[in-house]
């Protein structure tokens, strides 16, 4: 540890609204001014965020489908491998590789591996589990969760300076506005 | 160990530690005393036999076996074991073994009067299971139910297992010196107050024996007594020919048989070979090839189920029926018929006896009264029958007499005071003499010794013990399997009987206990050894093993049986006599000794307990069988419970109302209800816990109270009465009808040689082209038969052995022995009667009866189907199992892995069948659990020390544990065993090599097995057979076991509708 | 405007919803009497009667049961198919009717769901222990290399019930928790007791309701449902094949994978409704489960129930038409047999009770509502019953046909399990949102800022 | 609002997600581990017996057949352990007073059998024959490991039933044809004197004359092979011994 004193690093600057329109509202003006990081909290999903900050992530679908493809596969190797190459068994004079038994299981591995990959796919992209998150430290945030909606500006923004970025929030007509600092 | 002194003493310290110790305890104490020293020693100068048997008794059996060879582990499936095991090899090997391979002996079992040649497997000195020896002329190979248990009895530990004075716990030679003290006095009186008392006697050398006892005491008497003894047959035999002869019969010759109410095909050991006699005479079905059956019978049998044409009547009716037939025959025609069946019919039988003078036979039931057995001789000499299909001989038994008129004089010797010592060598008087006897009663007069000798600690033990003055002995005897001896087959052939083992207790057989008594054997010697020296001598003596003796000797126990020793026909001139007809009034009562039971000596047997009675299918219980119109009167149900009054005597029975029976008689068998016996025969000391199910009463009731001496053959002038009671009668089948499927096929020889496959279809709509290939069974060749069938014909192409079974069901007559020997090929348990009333009876193979016709009194048609796991090659129970543990294997077979199965029981729902068994509780640890309550405390306690019950296990079969199915393996056990041996050979397995065990008891020879895929084979010929068929075709499952359809002989001049079976 | 006000009544806000649903929660003085009374009755038997007949049943094996030869399957399947039945309403709801746009299923699919987890725990009791011996079914079932070198069979249809159970147990799960995720969170922030914050801040697992993360979860949400819809169904299809593909007659019917999946949906909505109803009164969320949400189930009852009965007619069409004198016999054995009076309620319970439901009277009047919820509860029990036992106690052959008579210990485990359900879902309610809050409000929200789109999406509901 | 968690709580809470999923999966392989390990099958785990007899000196130093002791191994499915009076057949000769042998002279004087500490074992759903194994050519090395080495008795493999699969499921791999000490293949023995030769060889002409395979067997490693080359001769003898292949892995050959 150094002997100066560090200034605490900033982790932005949040807007608290009332409605859920103002919060969209917001951040539209806030991309059309060319801030980039921006951040949304809601207690629950606003249709019109994403559009209205530009955000796009269409990697969820994607791991659904291939975790399905994987699981419908393996099903069938797996069936398809014991009863065919390594227990080899005459059972009640059916072929060795019986499909219409062996459909159910290779359907039902589809489901659960699809649904495993696609559920645990979200929470790793969205970075879960994370308790400890800088906006917490927020003043009334507790309320995201509840009734109030948020618009945070991060300090990484090109465009963040303490004065700017206080002023153009303040233009939104806001509840309060607050600097929220990250730990270290 | 040449001191005997040290060992006398510490056989009193045993004494002591055994004085009050009984049944399986006594097994338990006796783990505590062979730890000790002196009981070793005592042992090893003993019984050096003994030795081993109790090592496997103190150690667990599995650990003892499954070493010293792979004996299927009786821990059940339980995996790989961890712990320490020990492996104790012999110290001195026997020659001729190999461990691991069982040896045959041959050696022979008497019951009623009949010796029966037997070969006994055994393991490493352990004997397992009981076949008939191919070369006697009464087994040709074949035994009965009774027989195949009488291994079970060998290991009863409720067995007599020790010498005991007035009820206390004692020894052979105390035993000795008490004798001798008495007869010494009554050897003043030449013996004037001893008394034998024994069953009927064949063993030659057992006679000898006694005659040469009366020479050393002439005032002494010897009697015999049995409850079943043919004293009516001995009666009738004098009534006719004036001398005591037996009829020994010869149905292969038989065209015509007529049968007065004789169960000639089931009942006694002597059934065997009848059986085996009349199946010949029934393969070829042509009308002059094929023989016919008349019966006319008081009961439904199993003959009466095989005949061709059956009328059920009272007992005393006969008699009717029998003098008719006697006039008729002689007068040429008929005349008179009796009421019981109509004037045509009755006709056509007399016609069809007169066209086969010298051809036809009459057999008479032993219940029947003498007037009606002489008859029957009579008859036979109308018939031309005598010389041809029947011959007359001296009897087999030693000493023939009436046994009730012989017992008569003990009992008025006792009750005068006569007799001062009794000697009784087995039987049970006490328990099944005549009630006006009153032979417990007798028994208080008999005042000095009262000796009884016997397997079993019973009734008669008791009421020995129970008199104040004297003194009283039991002695126990040795199980047959334990002893020396010899016996006469039905057509008197002698077999030289040795034992299997020595005995595994501490007992005598018969003749080293009268060899003792006669004074020859001196108290105190080793008596084991003269146990072979007095059979020899008396064979030596007789002449009849020429040139070596010992030589000889050998080779006649090698082929069990004594050359020419056949009893030589007598000729026989018939008298006249007079046949008074009975006098008969209100319901008839016909004690019969049970199918299973007989006269209750296998009353503590679990296999012959939980067999289903022939026709009524009950287990676990005797019942008052009544036909239906007479319940409906009565207003009973099966179970009601009903009073049967006989002058003073009565007795309270559940009924069980039997179609086919004859209106206005009762059936009773006997054997149950026993006060004193093992814990199978009489599990009081049982309740029910937590939906555990165990009885609170005896098995049965004791039916002999009905038996009085005047009545010769059934008891008449019988009330019955409604009690209101009820009681629980389990019977292993509930339905009785076909319900119009095709299940069994029969029909008449007509109808068979108008449609050979006896399709119900066809015979009800004759096709115009004949296609028999439909049902000749063969899997694939069965062109006209379009394949309905998704499923490929073959998963692999094999140039194995493909395993098949043909049941021919015109040859079985529901005797149940393959039941039996099944059980004992393959350590199935006993589960116990509420088990078995839950349906839970583990039995792989059952006999389904079913009944047709309209009248349920007179049922048209009776039929018999062994029904076993059929081996499907499409097996609908194979997809099912989650795990596996049932599939197919190469040869065919629908295999069955109790190691892998977990116990969904999908496989058995699926199966059509229902030929699937499953241990829904710890069935074959518990040995013992249909009479032990299973708590804690019992499971704890089972846990030391196996029980001796699981030695008659098959070591080559697993003992299936707790939550496993299981079924028939078509014996897999043995095709493995003649695979091996045949690879070995380098050769191919020979059709016949393998025999199932069904199979093989099976007397008539109803049960084929082989490989199909052999053209040449016996049972691809049978499975070709017209009428071969296999069960439930149209679920096109492919069983691989076939069944033959019935065909019966009616006399076309015999209408369909009049009743018949 | 009428019409979208009865999914909320009362003039809800954020607040307000956080209030009525989560006070439910944090403010654990509300559970008072009724609650504490069910709850110990529950737990008697959860906790007593159930492991007891447990450890017998595996002390002396599956002999203590009535089952035998040849009904190899009797109560513990009968109740397998039953809980498993029940356990379909939960996915359906949240799922199909996600899919369908219903938001009338916003307020109850958290509880349908809950029920379905705690449904299917029940039902997989019995497979596993139904063999007497679960230690070897629990390992021997699983496909995994061993050192026997031996697998499952794979054409079994008991197979397929462990891959179909499991994973419809496993997703359904996945479902019922990431729904629970943001609720967590509110419950998190408006705990005041330290404990109970940390308690649910950690399942919330740090969520912050990010516009990116709704965006990601909001699509993942909906491919799940889109998952749930045929597993759903699949699930109680192959169920259903444990029988269908057998050839025991009564068992081998084509029908059975539809009207197998109705039956459930059946059972599943009259468990819902039998438990939901007391809930909204007790903990006053009438305002959110409204007579509109009865009338709504009400009315999927009746359909359902509709298809099961034609099942019914169907089975007995076959009987007859197949001419197969076994088929024949078994619809005798079932009319006239000594459990026909299990058909016969069969019948009244499932055929001719819930067809009151045709009223919109009687579809408003909760007494009515609930107890015929009732009956048909008992009724699907009684119908596998029918199936099951009673199929099996006749036979091809005739000489095998024997009765089944339930013993003290079927009993004991089946009321063990029920024990063991209700004392879960009180649990549940007592510390989880048994309405989803966030979805609450997104409806509010909706509701309140345009109504055109919604008064469509209403309309869509009530032509379902 | 104030934070409920450290900065530090983001990795923790990973991790131990991560443990969560990973734990069961270590836990599962330990577990399959050990089962194939000696804890579970005992292999080469040498047993206290009531006098220590040694395989090594007796069957190699001494070179005394199988068969002398284990009379039965051709004839039964039971190989059959040694009477009493096999043992004194030489050491009522030699050793006569040894303190070892004690228990043998004990046994034979009182009649009490010898317990020995049971080594090989399968479980008693298995049925397993000696004889045919024999007739067929399979070494008793093959199985018991290298018995002529071993100086108080151990399991030479494991007997699981994967490990018996490996030959009964490709016995081509295991059966091979014996060579003499120029290393021709020797056609003239049937299987069973292949069998009962490798000691003799050993006995002769010491290890190093063996040919592989044998070496395989003598050395007690598994002599399985799986060169195109020798599989090919196994699949000559599993002809010429006219063995069943298909039929061998069928459930009830070794299952009743």
């Amino acid at each position: 540890m150094s002997h100066a004193p560090i200034a605490p690093k900033i982790y932005g600057m949040v807007a608290e609204f009332e409605t859920p329109d103002q919060l969209v509202h917001a951040a539209s003006r806030a991309k059309e001014f060319g801030y980039t990081s921006i951040d949304g909290h809601s207690p629950f999903p606003i249709h019109g965020m994403s559009e209205a900050t530009g955000f796009k992530c269409n990697l969820v679908p994607w791991i659904f489908l291939v975790g399905g493809i994987l699981g419908g596969l393996t099903g069938i190797a797996l069936e398809s491998y014991v009863s065919i190459l390594d227990l080899p068994l005459e059972i009640g004079g059916k072929p060795l590789f019986s499909l219409p038994s062996f459909f159910p299981i290779m359907y039902e591995c589809t489901i659960l591996f699809s649904a495993l990959a696609g559920a645990i796919g979200m929470m790793a992209l969205n970075g879960f589990p994370r308790p400890y998150h800088p906006i917490f430290d927020c003043p009334g945030f507790e309320r995201a969760s509840q009734d109030r909606f948020f618009l945070a500006i991060e300090a990484d923004d090109p465009l963040y300076s303490e004065i700017e970025t206080r002023r153009f929030l303040a233009g939104l007509e806001p509840i309060n506005i607050s600097v929220v600092e990250e730990e270290e | 160990m040449e001191d005997q002194t040290p060992n006398r003493l510490d056989m009193d310290l045993v004494r002591q530690k055994l004085a009050d110790k009984r049944g399986p305890a006594y097994w338990r104490s006796l783990e505590e005393i062979a730890e000790t020293p002196e009981f070793q020693g005592w042992l090893d100068d003993e019984f050096p036999h003994r030795r081993t048997l109790l090592e496997i008794d103190r150690r667990s059996l599995l650990k003892y076996m499954g070493a010293s060879l792979a004996l299927a582990g009786l821990a059940g499936c339980r995996g790989m074991e961890l712990e320490e095991l020990k492996v104790v090899p012999y110290v001195k090997q026997p020659e001729e073994m190999v461990p691991g391979k069982p040896l045959f002996y041959a050696t022979a079992w008497t019951l009623g009067g009949v010796g029966l040649g037997l070969l006994v497997e055994s393991h490493e000195g352990r004997p397992t299971k009981i076949e008939g020896n191919p070369d006697h002329p009464g087994s040709l190979g074949a035994t009965t139910a009774q027989t195949q248990a009488a291994i079970l009895s060998l290991y009863d530990p409720d067995r007599s297992a020790m010498v005991l004075n007035d009820g206390d716990g004692s020894t052979w030679d105390a035993f000795m010196d008490a004798v001798a003290a008495e007869f010494s006095n009554q050897k003043a009186v030449h013996g004037a107050g001893i008394r034998i008392l024994t069953e009927v006697v064949v063993s030659p050398t057992l006679k000898a024996q006694l005659d040469g006892f009366l020479k050393v005491y002439p005032g002494a008497r010897w009697h015999q007594y049995e409850p079943f003894a043919r004293d009516n047959a001995f009666d009738g035999a004098n009534l006719a020919f004036g001398q005591p002869v037996e009829a020994v019969y010869h149905l292969t010759k038989a065209k015509v048989i007529v049968s007065l109410d004789s169960d000639f095909l089931q009942d006694g050991l002597e059934s065997v070979v009848l059986a085996r006699q009349f199946a010949e005479g029934r393969r070829k079905l042509t009308a002059e090839d094929m023989n016919r059956l008349y019966v006319f019978e008081s009961q439904l049998t199993c003959t009466g189920a095989t005949s061709d044409h059956r009328w059920s009547m009272k007992p005393s009716s006969v008699h009717a029926v029998a003098t008719a037939l006697l006039q008729s025959v002689r007068s040429q025609g008929a005349v008179s018929p009796p009421k019981e069946l109509s004037g045509a019919d009755f006709n056509a039988v007399v016609q069809d006896l007169l066209a086969h003078r010298g051809q036809a036979v009459v057999i008479v039931g032993d219940q029947q009264p003498p007037e009606v057995h002489a008859i029957g001789h009579a008859l036979n000499v109308a018939l031309g029958a005598v010389g041809q299909t029947v011959t007359y001989h001296e009897p087999r038994a030693a000493h023939a007499v009436h046994t009730g008129r012989d017992l008569k004089s003990l009992v008025d010797d006792m009750n005068a005071g006569k007799v001062d010592v009794l000697v009784m060598l087995g039987g049970n008087p006490v328990f099944d003499a005549p009630v006006d006897y009153n032979f417990g009663e007798a028994l208080k007069r008999v005042s000095r010794l009262r000796i009884r000798y016997g397997l079993y600690e019973d009734e008669t033990t008791d009421a020995c013990a129970a008199v104040d003055g004297g003194h009283s002995w039991h002695l126990p005897a040795t199980h047959f399997l334990e002893q020396w001896s010899d016996t006469r087959g039905y057509d008197g052939t002698a077999t030289v009987a040795q034992p299997l083992t020595a005995p595994l207790y501490d007992a005598r057989s018969p003749h080293q206990l009268v060899a003792a008594l006669a004074g020859d054997g001196a108290p105190g010697h080793d008596l084991m050894s003269d146990g072979y020296q007095i059979i020899a001598d008396h064979w030596q003596s007789s002449g009849h093993i020429s040139g070596d003796f010992d030589k000889g000797l050998a080779e006649v126990l090698h082929a069990g049986i004594v050359p020419n020793t056949t009893l030589a026909p007598r000729v026989v001139a018939l008298k006249t006599f007079d046949a008074a007809p009975p006098s008969t009034t209100g319901f008839e009562v016909v004690l019969r000794p049970d199918p299973n039971l007989h006269d209750g000596r296998f009353n503590n047997n679990g296999w012959l307990m939980e067999l289903p009675r022939p026709m009524t299918q009950l287990v676990w219980d005797n019942a008052a069988i009544i036909s239906l119109k007479d319940a409906e009167t009565l207003g009973v149900q099966r179970g009601d419970v009903v009073q049967v009054t006989v002058g003073k005597q009565t007795l309270a029975i559940p009924a069980f109302p039997q179609p086919g029976h004859p209106v206005g008689s009762v059936l009773i068998h006997t054997g149950f209800g026993r006060t004193k016996t093992g814990s199978v025969g009489m599990p009081t000391q049982h309740q029910s816990l937590m939906g555990f199910d165990l009885y609170a009463k005896t098995v049965g009731v004791d039916s002999y109270v009905l038996k009085t001496s005047g009545a010769a053959a059934y008891v008449t002038g019988a009330t019955l009465t409604k009690t209101g009671q009820s009681e629980t009668l389990v019977s292993t089948q509930i339905h009785h009808s076909m319900e119009g499927r095709d299940i069994v096929r029969a029909g008449t020889l007509a109808e068979y040689l108008r449609v050979p496959s006896l399709n119900p279809d066809k015979l009800a709509n004759p096709p115009i082209v004949e296609q028999g290939d439909l049902d000749t069974g063969v899997p694939t060749e069965t062109p006209e038969q379009p394949n309905i069938d998704m499923y490929p014909e073959e998963i692999w192409t094999t140039n194995l052995p493909q395993w098949g079974m043909t049941i021919d069901l015109n040859l079985c007559t529901g005797c149940n022995a393959c039941i039996t020997a099944c059980q004992a090929e393959n350590n199935i348990p006993v589960v116990g009667k509420t088990q078995v009333m839950k349906g839970r009876e583990m039995q792989w193979l059952r006999i389904d009866r079913y009944y047709g016709g309209a009248d349920p009194d007179n049922p048209s048609e009776v039929l018999v189907q062994p029904v076993a796991c059929v081996q499907c090659e499409k097996a609908p129970c194979e997809p099912v199992c989650p795990v596996g543990a049932t599939v197919h294997s190469h040869e065919g077979l629908n295999q069955m892995v109790y190691n892998r199965c977990v116990g969904t029981r999908y496989c058995s729902n699926n199966c059509p069948y229902k030929v699937r068994r499953f241990n829904f509780l710890d069935y074959s640890n518990l040995q013992f659990q249909f009479t032990e309550p299973a708590t804690l405390i019992n499971k704890i306690y089972k846990k030391d020390g196996v029980s001796l019950l699981k030695m008659v296990s098959n070591p080559d079969v697993t003992v299936r544990g707790r939550g496993v199915m299981e079924k028939c393996s078509y014996c897999v056990q043995r095709i493995n065993d003649a695979r091996i041996e045949a690879k070995k050979a380098g050769q191919e397995i020979q059709d016949g090599a393998i025999l199932t065990a069904c199979q093989q008891v099976c007397p008539t020879k109803t049960i084929l097995f082989g490989n199909i895929a052999d053209k040449k084979s016996e049972v691809f010929k049978s499975r070709s057979d017209e009428r071969a068929y296999r069960l439930l075709e149209e679920l096109n499952t492919r069983p691989r076991t076939s069944h033959l359809g019935k065909v019966r002989n009616v006399n076309p001049a015999i209408t369909a509708q009049e009743g018949t079976a | 405007m009428a019409e979208n006000q009865q999914l909320i009544e009362g003039n809800q806000t954020y607040a307000s919803l956080d209030t009525v649903i989560g006070d439910v929660v944090l403010d654990q003085r509300r559970h008072k009497l009724p609650w504490l009374t069910t709850f110990g009755i529950a737990s008697i038997f959860a906790l007593f009667v159930l492991p007891l007949t447990l450890a017998w049943l595996l002390y002396q094996g599956i002999g203590v049961w009535g089952n035998n030869i040849p009904v190899g399957w009797g109560f513990p399947i009968v109740n397998f198919v039953w809980w498993i039945g029940i356990g379909h309403a939960g996915t359906l709801i949240s799922a199909i009717l996600l899919l369908l746009r219903q938001q009338w299923r916003n307020s109850i699919n958290r509880f349908a769901e809950a029920m379905t987890i705690f449904a299917v725990m029940c039902a997989g009791m019995y497979p596993l222990f139904h063999t007497g011996r679960p230690w070897v079914a629990a390992y021997w079932l699983l496909p995994y290399p061993n050192i026997m070198a031996v697998w499952p069979q794979f054409r079994s249809p008991l197979m397929w019930d462990v891959f179909a159970v499991s994973t419809y147990f496993t997703v359904s799960l996945v479902f019922w928790f990431l729904g629970l995720v943001p609720d967590f969170a509110t419950l998190r922030d408006k705990a005041t007791n330290k404990f109970a914050k940390y308690a649910y801040a950690i399942p919330a697992m740090g969520w912050r309701g990010s516009h990116r993360h709704w965006h990601r979860y909001e699509q993942a949400y909906l491919i799940l449902a889109g998952l749930s819809t045929p597993l759903v169904l699949s699930v109680h299809t192959i169920v259903s094949y444990d029988f269908a593909v057998s050839i025991v007659p009564g068992w081998n019917v084509t029908v059975f994978p539809p009207y197998f999946v109705a039956g459930a949906v059946f059972a599943g909505f009259a468990m819902v409704l039998l438990l939901a109803i007391p809930v909204r009164a007790l903990y006053g969320l009438k305002d959110l489960i409204t007579m509109r949400h009865i009338d709504w189930m009400a009315k999927i009852m009746l359909t359902t129930g509709l298809i099961v009965f034609y099942g019914y007619n169907l089975e007995v069409f076959y009987g007859w038409f197949s001419g197969e004198k076994v088929e024949t016999a078994l619809m005798q054995w079932r009319f006239y047999g000594p459990y026909a009076w299990a058909y016969w309620l069969l019948i009244f319970c499932n055929g001719i009770a819930p067809q009151i439901l045709w009223s919109p009277k009687a579809r408003r009047n909760i007494p009515i509502v609930w107890t015929v919820s009732f009956i048909v509860t008992i009724g699907m029990w009684l119908e596998r019953f029918v199936i099951i036992p009673m199929s099996l106690m006749r036979n091809y052959l005739p000489s095998s046909d024997r009765m089944f008579i339930p013993t003290f210990w079927d009993f004991s485990m089946f009321f063990g399990t029920i024990g063991f359900f209700i004392f879960m879902m009180f649990l549940f309610v007592r510390f989880m949102p048994s309405i989803t809050i966030f979805e609450m409000k997104d409806l509010l929200y909706k509701l309140g800022a345009d109504k055109k789109p919604q008064s469509d999406a209403v309309g869509a509901g009530e032509a379902h | 609002m104030a934070q409920l968690f450290k900065p530090s709580a983001n990795s923790y809470a990973k991790s131990s997600l991560i443990f969560s999923i990973a734990a069961p999966v270590v836990i599962g392989l330990g577990i399959a581990a050990m089962s194939r390990s000696p804890i579970n099958t005992k292999v080469d785990v040498p047993k206290n017996q009531p006098v220590p007899f040694s395989h090594q000196h007796h069957a190699w130093e001494l070179g005394i057949d199988c068969r002398y002791c284990h009379t039965s191994v051709e004839k039964s499915a039971y190989a059959g352990l040694p009477a009493t009076e096999i043992c004194m057949s030489c050491h009522s000769q030699i050793w006569t007073n040894s303190p070892l042998l004690e228990p043998i002279r004990q046994s034979y004087a009182t009649g009490t059998p010898i317990k020995w500490t049971l080594v090989n074992k399968v479980p008693d759903f298995v049925f397993f024959n000696h004889s045919i194994h024999i007739a067929r050519g399979i070494n008793c090395n093959t199985c018991h490991g290298a018995v002529e080495q071993m100086n108080i008795t151990f399991k030479g493999s494991s007997f699981m039933m994967s490990w018996c699969l490996q030959c009964h499921r490709a016995p081509q791999n295991y059966l091979y044809p014996e060579t003499d000490v120029a290393g021709h293949v020797v056609t003239d023995r049937t299987p069973r004197q292949k069998v009962f030769d490798l000691y003799w060889k050993i006995q002769e002409d010491g290890l190093d004359k063996l040919n592989d395979r044998e070496m395989q067997l003598a050395t007690g490693e598994d002599p399985i092979s799986t060169n195109s080359t020798d599989v090919a001769e196994g699949r000559k003898l599993v002809n010429q011994y006219g063995v069943k292949v298909q039929q061998l892995a069928d459930c009830w050959v070794c299952h009743r």
